[in-house]
This record gives C-alpha cells, sequence and structure tokens, in this order.
C-alpha cells in the first residue's frame, strides 16, 4: 500500500536520525539520567511529595553523577505508556513509577526498552528489566494502632479507607490488631471515600466518623484533611506520607511515613556500578528506614510511649509479626492459627476484616 | 371639534431632517415635521415606510445618524426613553412593551421613573384609568388579561406621566371596531386638554376621522402633508403609496365539495399564556376562501396549531378530504395536500441562516426534492429558482440566506412555496402582516388565484378589509371559540364588531354598514 | 469609535478563519505566558507543537489520541447542530468501555472471530443506552439534558469503580482494582507498526466522513440541522422535535461508547478504574473548533491531541506545569468563539455626526 | 452527643457553598442569562481565596479576592455574551473548562500547603446553649452570612425596584430596552453578581470546607449550583431549601456508611448524583412549571438596534 511506503520512509529518516543522536551520546561523559513519573502534583502534601523530596536526596547525594528529571500528574490511563517511552527514549536509564497503576503500561514498555530500568511501586509483576519495591506500611499501621488504641477514650477508631485493596486492608486490619494488642476493647470504624486524594470527601468523613464517635481517627487516603478535622474537633488523628502536624499540631498523635531515598541512593548506585537486576520484590519497613514513623505527639503519656518503643524495637528486632496468629476474621473464624504467621497468599490478597472491625468490606 | 385656532400656537415638537441608516436600508431619509399643542397629528405610511423607527428616534430607544429635534423651543438630544418621559413623551407601542408575567402595576412603575409606594400607585392607575374611560385593576397579571385590556395599561401608563405628546403606534390594530370608538373619545379628551398626539397608522379611513394633520412617509421620505378631512381615501393613498389603491374582486364562484371539516374542536392549550379552543366548527370547500377575522391572541396561534398538526388532536374532529388527520403531523397532514403559511415569517415559515433553495426543502421535500433519503439539490434549486420567479421575489437568488430578505419578499417566498407544492387545502395566517402595498397585492391576488383553481382556502386575518376583500364567507374568533360564518356582503363591520367582543349566537344583526362611513358616522 | 454591525449575510470567509485567528490568539497569550513564566517561547512552541510530531511513534501516539477525541466530538457536533447540548461523552464514553470490556471478559482468553465485532458493538449500545436516559427524561419529563447527561458521568464513573473493585476484579490480581487482561482476540490489533495507534482511528475518520454525509447530504441531516437553527421552523414543517433530541443523543452515544471500547481494547487492554482523562469533556472544544462540521472536527481532535502531546513534551523539556494544556484549550475555545462573532457582524467606523445647529443637538454614541 | 445533631452541622457545612453559588446564579438566570460557568468561578474563587488568606492571613482578605476572581471571569463571559452575543450555552462551558485550567495552572505551588480554618464564631451565651447552641449558634461567619444573602436577593428580586427592573429584563430584554431599560448594564451587574458569589463559594470550600487548595476541587458543585436553581424554580427561598437538602444527601451516604450500611460505597456515592437527575425530573415533569417560573429570555442574546 502507499501509506505504508510513506511511513517506511518516515520511519528510516527518523532511524537515521536518532542514530546520529544517540551515537553522539555514547562517547561522552553524561550522567545516569533517572526518571520519576509521579501520579500527582509534587505538591501534594503527602505521596508524591516524598517522592520528590527522596528524588531532591538522591541528587544531592550522588551530585553530578546522575540527572533527574520527573513528569507529575501522569493519569493511570493509556497516557501512561507514553509517558514512559518518552522518558526511555529520551536517555533515562532508570526510572521509577511511583504509581500501582503504571503496572500494566510499564510491563510494555520494559519489553521495548530493556537496557532501560525500571522501578515500580506496590506492583507485583516483575520482569527482567522490572524490580518492585513496597515499604511495609502494615508495621506502621500497628504502631499507630498501638498509640490509638492507648489514646482513645471512646474505644471507637476511626479509618478512612482509600479503596479496599489488599494494600490498605493491611492497614486497617493491622491497625486494629495493634490497638487490640494494648486495649481489647477498641472498635474500629472504616470508611471508604473511593479516592486517593479528595480532601473535600476525605474531611466530611472525618466529621462523619468523628461524629459518630471515633476518637482517634487514621487514613490511608493523601491529604491533611481528616487531621484538619480532629484539630478543630479536639480529637486524635494521625498522618500518611507525610508529617503533617503543621496542619494540626495537638490531634497528630504520630503517622506512618515513608522516606524513599535510602531506596532510590541504593538502587540508583546498583545501576552506576552494574549490579542493578530485575525480577526482585523488595519490601523495606522500620528497620530499613523506608518507613518512619512521625514524631510522637507530646501529650502522649509517658507510659503509653514506652509501649510504642517497646513494640517499635520489637518490630525492628523482628520479633514482632503485626500478622503473627491467632487472627480471627470479623465474624470470628480463625484465619491464621496460633503460632503461625500469615502466608503470602493471604498477605498479597487480604480482603477480610479483622476481629475489632465493625461492618463488612465492599464488595 | 374646532382647530382652528391650532395655527396660532408654538409647535411643541419640531423634527428637523431626521436620518437614520441600517447596514440594508434607509429607514429615515431627512424626514421633517412639527406638532403643536393639542393637535391630533398623523404620521400616514404603509409597511415599512419609517414610521415605527421615527417614533423610536422621538421616544429615544433609537438614536438617528442625523437630524436635530427641537422640543418646545429647544434642542434636545433624547438619550432614552426614561428621558423623553422626564420631558413629557409617552409612548404607546404595536407590539406592547408589557411584562407578561408581571401585574398591572408593577409593569406601570417599571416605565415611572420616580419611586411611588404600591398602594399609592394602585390608586393613581385606578382613578386615572376611570378617569379616561378605560378601567384596569392594578393587580392583575398581564398575561390573564385581553389584548384590548393590555393596550389599556399602556394608555393608563402614559397617563400618569401627564404627557404632552402621547405617541401611538398603530393603536386599533388590536382593537376591535367599537373599542376603536371608545379609543378615539379618549384622543380627542386628552387633545382637548392640550396633549399633542402623534397618531401612526395605515389605516386611511381612521387618520380622515381622528387627525387635525397629516405627514406621510413613502420609503422613509416625506411624501406630502395634509389636512386628512379635507382628503379623500383615494388621495391620501396616492400620497401614501405613489399609485392607486388596487382593489381585488372576488368572481362569484360555487364552491364545491367539502375539504376541511372541523367539527366541535375543543383543545385546551399547553401554554399557560395561551388560549383555549373551545368547541370550534367549521367547513371549507373546494374553491373558496373562508376569513377567520379577531384580534390577535384570541385563539389564531391554536387554530393554526391544531389545523396545521403542530398540535395533536384526538378523534375525527379534524378532517381534510374526508380524512381524519388529528393524529398526523404536520408532514403527514402535507402528504394528503395541506399546505400552510404561519404568520411568523423568520423562525417557523423559514430558517434564518438558511438560503432560499433549503428553506424550499423545508416542506417541499416531497416534490423530489429528497431520494433514498438524500437530498437533491438541483431540483431544490429549481423549484426555488421558479418560486422566486412566479411571485417576483426580489432577492439575490436562490443562494441568499431567508434573514437577508425584507418582510414583504419572505412572505412572497413562503406564500409562493406553499402555493407551488399544489394542495387541495392552504391555510395562510395573517397573510399581509407588516407587508407592502405592492407585496400585499399580489399575495392577495395569488390566493384569489388558488380559489379559482379549485383549491380550497383558510385565511386568518386581523385586517378586516383585507377579509371583506378576499373571503367568500367570513367568520369571527374570539376567546378561542368562533361564530358562525357570514357572506360579506350580507353583514357589516358592527356585527363582526360586536362577534369580535365575543358576542355571538343571539340575533342576527342585519343592518349593513359600509366599512368607511361607519367611522364617518362617528365621526359625525 | 467603533461598531458592530450585523452583516446582511453570515461571512463564508469568516467562517473558515476564525479557528484559524483563535488559534492565533491562543499562540500570542501563549507568547506572552511563557515570557512572563521567564521560559523561551519559541522552545515552548517547538515542544508543544513539533516535538510531539517528530517521530513515527510520536504520530502514531497523536493519532491514538485523536480517536477517542474525534468520536467524541463527532457525536458532540451533531448535537450540537441540532441544539442537543450532551455535555456528559464522558459517560458514555465510560458505559462503551464497560459495555464492551464487559464481552472481552466474558469471552475471556477465547480466539473467536466473534469476539471484537461483539465487543465494538456492545460498546456502541452501552453508549447508547446511556445517551438513552436524558433522550427519554428529555422527551417524556421535558428534563433539561445539560444537567442530566453531566450527573450521569459521575455515576457512569462511579459504576465502572464499583466493577473493577467488585465483580469484575482480576482474581489473580491480588484484588486490586482492575480486571483481567483481555486476550489477543479481544485486543484491537496496531495500524502502524512501532506505535500504539489501533484500528480505532480508521474508524473514527471513516465515522467523520459518514457523518459529514450524513449532516451536509441527507434529510435527516437537514431536519437536524433546522431544529437547531429554528426550532419553530421545525415544528411548523413537522419535523419531529422528540426522533430529533433521541437521534442526536443516539448518535453521540454511540461514537462515545465506541471510543470508550476503542480506548480499554486498544492501548489500555483492560478495564480499570481511571480510563480517560477527561475526553469526553476536552470533545465539546473539538466540537466547536471543528465548527460543528465533522470534517472541522477532524482538525479539531487532532489540534487538542497535539496540544495534550505538546503540554507533556513540555512539562517534560522544560519542566512546565502540567496545567498549562488545560489553560490552552480553555483559552482556544473563548478566542473561537469570540472570533465566530465576525461572521455575523462586522466592525464598523463610526464618526461623530456634525450637527448643522450651532448648538450640537444630536450626539451619535458608539456601540452600545 | 446526639448523631444527629453533628450531621446537621455537617449538611449546613456542605450546602453554605452551594447556598451561595446557587443564589448568584438564581439572580443571573432572572436577569435571562444563562451562565454555565460556575464550576470554573468556584475553582478561580478558591484558589484566588486561598492564595490570599495565606499571603495576607485574612479571611476576609480572601473572600473578597475570591470574590474578586469570580468578578473577572465572569466579565469575560459577559463581555462575550453580552456584548459580543457568543452562544451563552457555549461560552459557559468554555468558561468551566477554562477555570479548570487557569486555577490549575495558578494554584500549581498552592498545593498541598495548610491555611488556617476560618473558625466558627461564638456568640456569649448563644453558643453555650445545649443542643440549640450547637445546631444554631456554632458555624462560621459565612453561614451567616449566606443566611444573610438569602434574605437580601429574596428582598431585592421580590420587592425592590432595580430587582423589578431585572425580572423584567429576563421576562423581555426588547420590551424593557423600549421603554428605556438598561438591559446591558443590569445585566452586566446581575454576571458579576453571579460572579462574585461563586467565587466566595469556592473559596469557602478551600478556606472552610477542606480548607487547602486541590486541582479540580469543586468536583462537580456548580453543576449542582446549576441544578439548584431549576430545582427552586428560579426562587431563592426554594433554591435554599434545595441546597440544604443536597447536603443532607451527601452527608447521609457518608453517616450510612459509618453505621456500616451493606451497600457497596460507589452506590453510596452516586446517591447526590442520582438525586439530582431524580429532582429534576420531578420538577421538570410538567412544562408548565418550567415555562411558568423560568424567565422567558433565559439564554438568549439581546441586540439593541440602535
Amino acid at each position: 500500500m502507499q501509506s505504508s511506503k510513506i511511513w517506511k520512509t518516515i520511519r528510516l529518516c527518523l532511524a537515521a536520525g536518532l542514530m546520529a543522536t544517540t551515537s553522539v551520546a555514547a562517547f561522552a561523559a553524561e550522567p545516569l539520567k533517572v526518571a520519576f513519573v509521579y501520579l500527582g502534583p509534587v505538591g501534594d502534601g503527602g505521596w508524591t511529595q516524598q517522592h520528590d523530596m527522596a528524588r531532591k536526596k538522591l541528587e544531592a547525594a550522588l551530585g553530578s553523577a546522575i540527572k533527574t528529571t520527573y513528569v507529575e500528574n501522569v493519569p493511570e490511563t493509556a497516557d501512561s505508556e507514553r509517558v514512559f517511552r518518552q522518558l526511555a527514549a529520551d536517555g533515562n536509564k532508570l526510572i521509577f513509577a511511583t504509581s500501582f497503576g503504571y503496572m500494566e503500561s510499564l510491563q510494555k514498555v520494559a519489553k521495548l526498552f530493556p537496557d532501560v530500568k525500571f522501578e515500580h511501586v506496590n506492583g507485583f509483576k516483575t520482569a527482567p528489566n522490572i524490580s518492585v519495591y513496597e515499604p511495609r506500611f502494615e508495621e506502621g499501621f500497628y504502631l499507630i494502632g498501638v498509640v490509638a488504641g492507648q489514646m482513645t477514650k471512646s474505644n471507637t477508631l476511626g479509618f478512612i479507607g482509600s479503596f479496599p485493596i489488599p494494600s490498605v486492608m493491611r492497614n486497617v486490619d493491622s491497625m486494629t490488631l495493634g490497638a487490640l494488642s494494648v486495649n481489647p476493647k477498641v472498635k474500629m470504624k472504616p470508611i471508604w471515600v473511593n479516592t486517593w486524594y479528595d480532601p473535600g470527601k476525605e474531611r466530611q468523613a472525618a466529621d462523619t466518623l468523628i461524629a459518630q464517635g471515633a476518637d482517634a481517627v487514621a487514613q490511608n487516603t493523601d491529604s491533611p484533611a481528616s487531621i484538619q478535622a480532629a484539630q478543630e474537633k479536639g480529637t486524635y488523628a494521625f498522618s500518611i506520607d507525610a508529617d503533617m502536624s503543621s496542619f494540626g499540631k495537638k490531634a497528630q498523635l504520630t503517622g506512618s511515613t515513608e522516606d524513599w531515598s535510602g531506596y532510590y541512593i541504593a538502587e540508583t548506585k546498583k545501576v552506576l556500578d552494574g549490579s542493578w537486576t530485575g525480577n526482585r520484590h523488595t519490601r523495606w519497613g522500620i528497620k530499613e528506614g523506608m518507613v518512619v514513623m512521625a514524631p510522637l505527639n507530646p501529650d502522649i503519656p509517658p507510659a503509653a510511649v514506652k509501649i510504642f518503643e517497646d513494640k517499635k524495637a520489637a518490630i525492628v528486632a523482628g520479633t514482632l509479626n503485626p500478622f503473627a496468629g491467632p487472627i480471627k476474621d470479623s465474624t470470628g473464624k480463625e484465619m491464621v492459627a496460633a503460632n503461625a504467621a500469615m502466608s503470602d497468599a493471604t498477605f498479597n490478597s487480604l480482603n477480610w476484616y479483622v476481629e475489632g472491625v465493625e461492618g463488612s468490606v465492599p464488595k | 371639534m374646532d382647530h382652528s385656532g391650532l395655527a396660532d400656537l408654538k409647535p411643541r415638537l419640531v423634527l428637523t431632517g431626521i436620518t437614520k441608516r441600517y447596514p440594508s436600508v434607509v429607514a429615515n431619509d431627512d424626514i421633517s415635521l412639527s406638532v403643536r399643542p393639542g393637535e391630533i397629528h398623523a404620521v400616514l405610511g404603509e409597511n415599512g415606510a419609517g414610521k415605527s423607527t421615527l417614533m423610536k428616534i422621538i421616544y429615544g430607544v433609537t438614536k438617528p445618524d442625523a437630524g436635530t429635534i427641537m422640543w418646545n423651543d429647544q434642542y434636545e438630544t433624547i438619550a432614552a426613553p426614561s428621558q423623553a418621559r422626564r420631558m413629557g413623551i409617552g409612548m404607546v407601542f404595536q407590539h406592547f412593551s408589557l411584562f407578561e408575567t408581571l401585574t398591572v402595576w408593577e409593569n406601570i412603575a417599571l416605565a415611572l421613573d420616580e419611586h411611588v409606594p404600591t398602594a399609592q400607585l394602585a390608586a393613581r392607575i385606578t382613578e386615572v384609568s376611570e378617569k379616561y374611560g378605560l378601567p384596569i385593576d392594578p393587580y392583575r397579571l398581564v398575561h390573564s388579561m385581553s389584548v384590548g385590556e393590555r393596550q389599556r395599561v399602556e394608555i393608563v401608563r402614559c397617563l400618569l406621566q401627564e404627557p404632552k405628546l402621547l405617541i401611538m403606534d398603530e393603536p386599533t390594530s388590536v382593537l376591535t371596531p367599537q373599542a376603536v370608538l371608545i379609543l378615539f373619545k379618549t384622543l380627542r379628551r386628552l387633545a382637548s386638554e392640550g396633549c399633542s398626539i402623534l397618531y401612526i397608522s395605515h389605516k386611511l379611513d381612521e387618520i380622515r376621522s381622528l387627525c387635525d394633520t397629516a405627514t406621510v412617509l413613502r420609503g422613509g421620505r416625506v411624501s406630502g402633508s395634509a389636512i386628512p378631512r379635507n382628503e379623500t381615501n383615494e388621495s391620501l393613498a396616492r400620497l401614501m403609496i405613489g399609485g392607486e389603491l388596487a382593489e381585488c374582486h372576488l368572481t362569484p364562484r360555487e364552491p364545491k365539495e367539502v375539504r376541511l371539516e372541523v367539527e366541535r374542536l375543543s383543545l385546551p392549550t399547553p401554554d399557560p399564556f395561551g388560549t383555549s379552543l373551545k368547541d370550534i366548527s367549521l367547513t371549507v370547500r373546494s374553491g373558496e376562501i373562508l376569513g377567520i377575522a379577531g384580534v390577535s391572541g384570541n385563539g389564531q396561534k391554536e387554530l393554526m396549531a391544531a389545523l396545521s398538526g403542530e398540535r395533536l388532536s384526538t378523534g375525527s374532529m379534524i378532517k381534510l378530504l374526508g380524512q381524519p388527520v388529528g393524529a398526523l403531523d404536520p408532514a403527514k397532514r402535507r402528504t394528503v395536500g395541506l399546505t400552510f403559511v404561519p404568520e411568523e415569517r423568520l423562525g417557523r415559515g423559514a430558517v434564518p441562516p438558511m438560503s432560499l433553495a433549503y428553506n424550499a426543502l423545508l416542506t417541499g421535500a416531497r416534490k423530489g426534492m429528497v431520494l433514498n433519503g438524500l437530498i437533491h439539490p438541483s431540483v431544490m434549486r429549481t423549484f426555488s429558482k421558479t418560486v422566486i420567479e412566479r411571485f417576483k421575489v426580489k432577492c439575490g437568488g436562490e443562494q441568499s440566506v431567508a434573514s437577508s430578505l425584507s418582510g414583504g419578499n419572505l412572505q412572497k417566498y413562503i406564500v409562493g412555496r406553499e402555493t407551488m407544492l399544489q394542495p387541495k387545502m392552504m391555510i395562510v395566517a395573517q397573510p399581509t402582516w407588516g407587508v407592502d402595498v405592492g407585496a400585499a397585492q399580489l399575495i392577495r391576488q395569488a390566493l384569489i388565484d388558488l380559489r379559482d383553481q379549485g383549491v380550497a382556502l383558510l385565511v386568518i386575518s386581523e385586517e378586516l378589509d383585507e377579509l371583506f376583500m378576499i373571503s367568500d364567507r367570513l367568520c369571527v374568533l374570539a376567546a378561542g371559540r368562533l361564530s358562525p360564518s357570514v357572506k360579506p356582503a350580507e353583514t357589516s363591520i358592527e356585527q363582526i364588531g360586536t362577534w369580535m367582543s365575543g358576542k355571538f349566537g343571539e340575533g342576527e344583526n342585519d343592518a349593513s354598514t359600509p366599512a368607511a362611513s361607519y367611522l364617518e358616522a362617528a365621526h359625525a | 469609535m467603533l461598531r458592530l454591525e450585523r452583516r446582511a449575510t453570515p461571512s463564508s470567509t469568516m467562517s473558515i478563519a476564525s479557528p484559524l485567528l483563535a488559534a492565533a490568539g491562543m499562540l500570542v497569550t501563549g507568547f506572552l505566558l511563557f515570557s512572563a513564566l521567564g521560559k523561551d517561547p519559541l522552545e515552548a512552541f517547538y515542544l508543544f507543537f513539533i516535538k510531539p510530531l517528530s517521530s513515527t511513534y510520536g504520530i502514531g501516539e497523536l493519532l491514538l489520541k485523536t480517536t477517542p477525541l474525534l468520536l467524541c466530538g463527532l457525536g458532540l457536533a451533531l448535537g450540537f447542530r441540532a441544539n442537543v447540548w450532551n455535555i456528559g461523552a464522558e459517560g458514555q464514553l465510560t458505559m462503551g468501555a464497560i459495555a464492551g470490556g464487559g464481552v472481552a471478559l466474558w469471552f475471556g482468553d477465547s480466539d473467536s472471530s466473534f469476539a471484537m465485532p461483539l465487543m465494538l458493538l456492545a460498546g456502541i449500545l452501552g453508549g447508547m443506552a446511556w445517551a438513552a436516559i436524558p433522550a427519554f427524561l428529555r422527551t417524556r419529563f421535558n428534563t433539561n439534558e445539560i444537567l442530566v447527561t453531566l450527573m450521569l458521568v459521575y455515576i457512569a464513573q462511579l459504576m465502572l469503580s464499583w466493577l473493577v473493585h467488585g465483580p469484575w476484579r482480576d482474581p489473580q490480581g491480588q484484588n486490586y482494582p482492575q480486571s483481567q487482561g483481555f486476550g489477543d482476540a479481544e485486543t484491537m490489533s496496531v495500524l502502524i507498526n512501532g506505535t500504539r495507534v489501533t484500528w480505532g482511528i480508521v474508524y473514527a475518520v471513516g465515522l467523520a466522513l459518514i457523518a459529514w454525509v450524513f449532516s451536509e447530504k441527507t434529510f435527516a441531516g437537514f431536519r437536524m440541522q433546522v431544529a437547531g437553527l429554528a426550532p419553530a421552523a421545525a415544528a411548523y414543517a413537522g419535523f419531529s422535535e422528540k426522533r430529533n433530541i433521541w437521534i442526536a443523543l443516539m448518535l453521540c452515544g454511540a461514537t462515545a461508547g465506541l471510543a470508550g471500547i476503542c480506548e480499554v481494547a486498544g492501548p489500555i487492554g483492560r478495564l480499570q478504574q481511571e480510563i480517560s482523562p477527561g475526553y469526553g469533556f476536552a470533545a465539546i472544544i473539538v466540537a466547536w473548533i471543528g465548527r460543528l462540521h465533522p470534517i472541522g472536527v477532524v482538525f479539531g481532535a487532532l489540534l487538542m491531541s497535539l496540544l495534550y502531546l505538546g503540554g507533556e513534551a513540555a512539562q517534560m523539556g522544560m519542566g512546565l506545569p502540567s496545567a498549562i494544556t488545560g489553560l490552552f484549550q480553555g483559552l482556544l475555545l473563548f478566542y473561537l468563539l469570540a472570533a465566530d462573532l465576525f461572521i455575523y457582524f462586522r466592525l464598523k467606523r463610526v464618526g461623530v455626526v456634525e450637527s448643522p445647529e450651532p448648538k450640537p443637538a444630536i450626539r451619535v454614541e458608539g456601540a452600545v | 452527643m446526639n448523631p444527629l445533631i453533628p450531621m446537621i452541622a455537617s449538611t449546613v457545612l456542605a450546602a453554605t457553598p452551594l447556598i451561595y453559588a446557587a443564589l448568584g446564579e438564581t439572580v443571573v438566570e432572572r436577569s435571562g442569562v444563562l451562565n454555565l460557568g460556575i464550576e470554573g468561578m468556584m475553582l478561580i474563587g478558591a484558589v484566588a481565596g486561598f492564595a490570599a488568606t495565606r499571603s495576607s492571613g485574612s479571611d476576609a482578605v480572601g473572600f473578597l479576592a475570591a470574590a474578586a476572581a469570580g468578578v473577572a471571569l465572569s466579565l469575560i463571559f459577559g463581555f462575550l455574551t453580552l456584548n459580543l452575543q457568543t452562544n451563552q450555552v457555549a461560552t459557559g462551558l468554555a468558561l468551566t473548562l477554562f477555570g479548570i485550567g487557569l486555577s490549575a495552572f495558578v494554584g500549581h505551588n498552592l498545593a498541598g500547603l495548610p491555611v488556617a480554618r476560618l473558625a466558627p464564631i461564638t456568640i456569649p451565651g448563644l453558643t453555650a446553649i445545649p443542643v440549640i447552641g450547637d445546631l444554631l449558634f456554632h458555624y462560621d461567619i459565612m453561614v451567616y452570612l449566606s443566611v444573610a444573602l438569602f434574605i437580601g436577593v429574596q428582598w431585592f428580586l421580590t420587592k425592590s425596584r432595580a430587582g423589578l427592573t431585572l425580572r423584567a429584563i429576563g421576562e423581555s430584554p426588547g420590551v424593557a430596552h423600549a421603554i428605556g431599560k438598561p438591559v446591558l448594564t443590569t445585566r452586566y451587574l446581575a454576571v458579576m453578581f453571579g460572579g462574585a458569589t461563586a467565587g466566595i463559594a469556592g473559596a469557602y470550600l478551600s478556606l472552610v470546607q477542606t480548607p487547602m487548595w486541590v486541582e479540580g476541587m469543586s468536583a462537580g458543585k456548580g453543576w449542582i449550583a446549576l441544578a439548584l436553581v431549576v430545582f427552586g424554580t428560579w426562587k431563592p427561598a426554594r433554591v435554599v431549601i434545595g441546597a440544604y437538602l443536597f447536603g443532607g444527601v451527601t452527608q447521609f451516604q457518608l453517616f450510612a456508611q459509618g453505621f456500616g450500611l451493606p451497600i457497596p460505597t460507589e452506590f453510596l456515592s452516586m446517591l447526590p448524583y442520582a438525586a439530582t437527575v431524580v429532582v429534576l425530573v420531578i420538577i421538570c415533569r410538567d412544562p408548565k412549571t418550567i415555562l411558568l417560573n423560568q424567565p422567558a429570555s433565559l439564554g438568549h442574546s439581546f441586540h439593541s438596534a440602535a
């Protein structure tokens, strides 16, 4: 066909042009180009901001050896594939994809650019040039539960969930388990807002939970709205992703935040010295410094702080696993036997509430 | 009444060299006139002569491109109606300037430049309206009032401001002949109190009966001035149209079979401001013209919609060529043999931004302009060209857009289009509204020609003269009810007037006074 | 002083020139904006308008993004011509994706050759079904379609969210909110090797041609246009208003639904929470830039698509905020609306009329 | 604490921005102009109010800036539709799309920053009354001002002379022009008023409800406000009632979840939108309701020949 001929010609010309530019690039001592793809804006005060802070730390740590780029507001639609591709074509050799929903596009682009290394957060599909990394959020939420369980007066905790997916379900459950470990009377009320980031909705959900008696509310959504709500109502809240105490000094008891810089620096160094490999699944927690507890509120009594610190030390030492049995689900059925740990399969597809959580999981 | 003293008084209003141009037309070209206190001054001219534009300039609605206005010996720039009102100029518009969803007092309050408390205003409205024999209830909603009552509101609104000059723009088109007499009485009383009146009309009888002086406009220019009482209709008409007033004549014919039969049609209106049709019966036969008289707003639109199919009815209340058509939409009724010309030309009878050729397609699709769902442009254009030629439509060819045509030419095109669709039955609403005399004449003749070819015609019109001229039979639509029909020769303006106020069914009136002498008698 | 004067006949020169005028206005504004931000405007323009087109892949991406914009834009343009203000193409797109995606999931990994035609059909029907709701409510209950179509966007998106979180969640997907990936037979084949552009663009361009024939050459298209330009004339001619509303909404439902299934069966390859970055809304601008004319819409869709890609390129290349794309699109529409004025009006110089009298009697004011 | 009280309190909070936006649009539509750009003006108001309050520390400055920003945007709409007589529906849509883009652009560096929430005012003696104090006297000043706005708009439309003129213009601009009413000026003022209230409504989101600036944070509330005007058949009192009902529906879905109703959350989230559709159907079902209440010239351009 005529049109295919034209395409061929165009492709040939372009290929020639590309060859010319890449061959020049190959001989120059170029810094390693590292790209970051963000779901939200860099100033979201939470998830994306933490990644971008780590990116800046990475630049500071490795200096002229690398050059970083970021693209913000990349939707999880067909558009993400083009962004990855464009970044790869632009000569980025290491690309961090910081949202779960990029998984499929990464799979496709990674095949086309075998010499580019991809790092994907929270995903479960790897490849020879894709590795996956994930924080042990459940450790942070378990400790949040420990604080919440001791500080609640109404014995009612709240949780604002984004979507009832396993990685979020783990947080509701581990927080509940943490709270129960110090206060067997607590009940947990979750509300699902079907969004990762909608301060208006999160705020309304927080107000609702507080109105229903929850005086310590944690969240798995990204905005500080619930901390603002708690600050005004005189109840407690916990930050996520970043330290949000500027939104509510009295209200924020602690929080589960991430520091990605350690991982980013380590992985980038591996690429630089050639030791980077794909097909890895890295889970880092408090011990490795990827999960960092936000500063404790000075209003927490010393006795409670002591229990918190002990549990934290046990987690770091590996003697405390939030999901150690026995665990019953909210209907009372035993899901993890005593003295056993939760299986990987259950852990990876967790979709039930532990005992102590009210209501049923939205289907 | 004796107005001989008028000549001694200083003019109240003097216009000199007023000119107003619009993109396609010069509406007023170097017009001058003067009006004295207490004078009833006619501004006479056919449709499109520039009367309304001139009045709007005096009232401050429109700004002239050139010319001066002198009021009580002072040059004035009338920038806005509020200024005109402050100067003492009041205006009653042809198409009322009333807000239907508001009450009478609200409407009047809007036109007042100072704030008057509601109760006080209502009292003044009642007082003034009774003084001049125009009773109205200040708390009524305007949309619940008849057209005649609405005109009273307009007049009372002006009178409340004690005007020195009252402009009346075609005031009688909305009145029954009897109501016209009452209006004239009111106007004469006002004039006797020293108020000047500018009376705009194209009705020669009225002007001869009411006015002291007349300025005649033609094509935007002053074509002459006269003392109407000293003139005849013919002499005034020569000034107005520059020729003889042509008459149409019906040759007597025996109507043949029934084409349209309406039996006891009752139809409530969905429009909260509309008129419901009540128990309407009529028949129209091949080769006859049935005229339906009546003041607009008495159910004309609703009757038109019911007959055309724009509003559907149930049962067999409407039969076209013997076939019940109540449930058929306009397109289907057309295939039975009906065509119709609506009163609203731009926007209903024609699509304003479309070319004349496409406007032929609007109703002429079945004349070979559409084949297998595809438009056949050449057929459409040929059809359109033929209409333009046969009906002498002045335009830039079939590709010119409908909105670029003058009212008269567009009406010729629409009537021509509907005629060329070879109807068995044709309904025409207000065939010559706002149409110049030449076009009106052509259109009336076209309707008569159709009748002579055996088509049945139903003509709804406000113009009594026109209906008397072209109807085989005549009836009146009043408040949604239809009077019995009579032959024009066997009735009188009085009887039709009585009917127009809704009084029919009681004793037949056999007095037959010709239209002109009716007003003459009133004047005497 | 200048004043507006209505033209006797609309200017056909201006109706072609006005989109160009609008684009020029947008460029000038962009130039000022980039300069104000301290960025080199020429580099920004290069990144915005040239770079995305400088590779086969880039052109493929342009066409890929043009597909849903063009499909939705076509449907909207036909509706807007007929005075039917459907602004919920996004919802119809989502429903098309749900219906077509549902069929794909039903086929699973089957390599049946019926799969793709049935998916496309289901997508079209899904969009039509969603558009039928406002059509029914408007014709039966007189309910404003602007608000209803918009509300249905939110409902459709929540419906999709529920499906991928619940019933249609991939059993092997560790409970993540997405469906199974579609099989090979359930994925549209790529049109140009090395790109992602699918047969969807061919359907879209083909539909644009059909839409052009429909709106310009058929009596049905004429009827819809009359209804848009002069509703009373349509009633007078006996063109049913209800039929017109139904046709307008069904056409848009069909094209938007097709856009939805082309998106999920094309570059996405599965159902997931988010499938469109607002194509249905951007298509409103597309329809307008295209002068509500099917062929114009093709160019409108290409331009809008380029603005998206350009915005991305400018972000990657110069660190310009991504919001600039939305800003440009809004500006373009404003400029276009303003430029359209000159189709119907012309500017005329008006001088002050000299009065023969020593005291100026009438002063003519400028444009009111 | 009675669980109803916080529910009512959050209903009031959810309804307040809708009241501002919808009352403004009521005035705009009563003048015969249909401005579909509320969503865009709200977003601009939200970002302007947020930025101004952050830099000045004063909520009053924030709300004034939001009103000014809303007016500025409405002037673009006014110029296009009133002077250039563009299609009002299309221009309104353009305004919304433009507002979304512009606010995101302007607010790019403001996302995620904190601002002190506008505090509820305490009225000595009244706020402390149990139940009634919590129910009626525990809101921020903007809630009370929204009530004042309602009274003002109600008085303006039904009692004032200027309001009569505005209604008359909405009914028939041609007639109003003929008797010398300033059609263009009145409509401009109405459009600007609508812009100001939409701006304030937006600032209420970013300074009170959330309080934070987030791209696209109005999330369809501008469209809901438009629906409320129809729901209220262009009458301020009914518009306000509609806003509270709607606020109640949005709160109900969260409370229902908190009580553990076994309905998928997506379906509860659909409630407000589905309710809007149902309400519109009920109101519009009888065409006479619309014909009698809708300003006759709504959405039509007016061009005086002079």
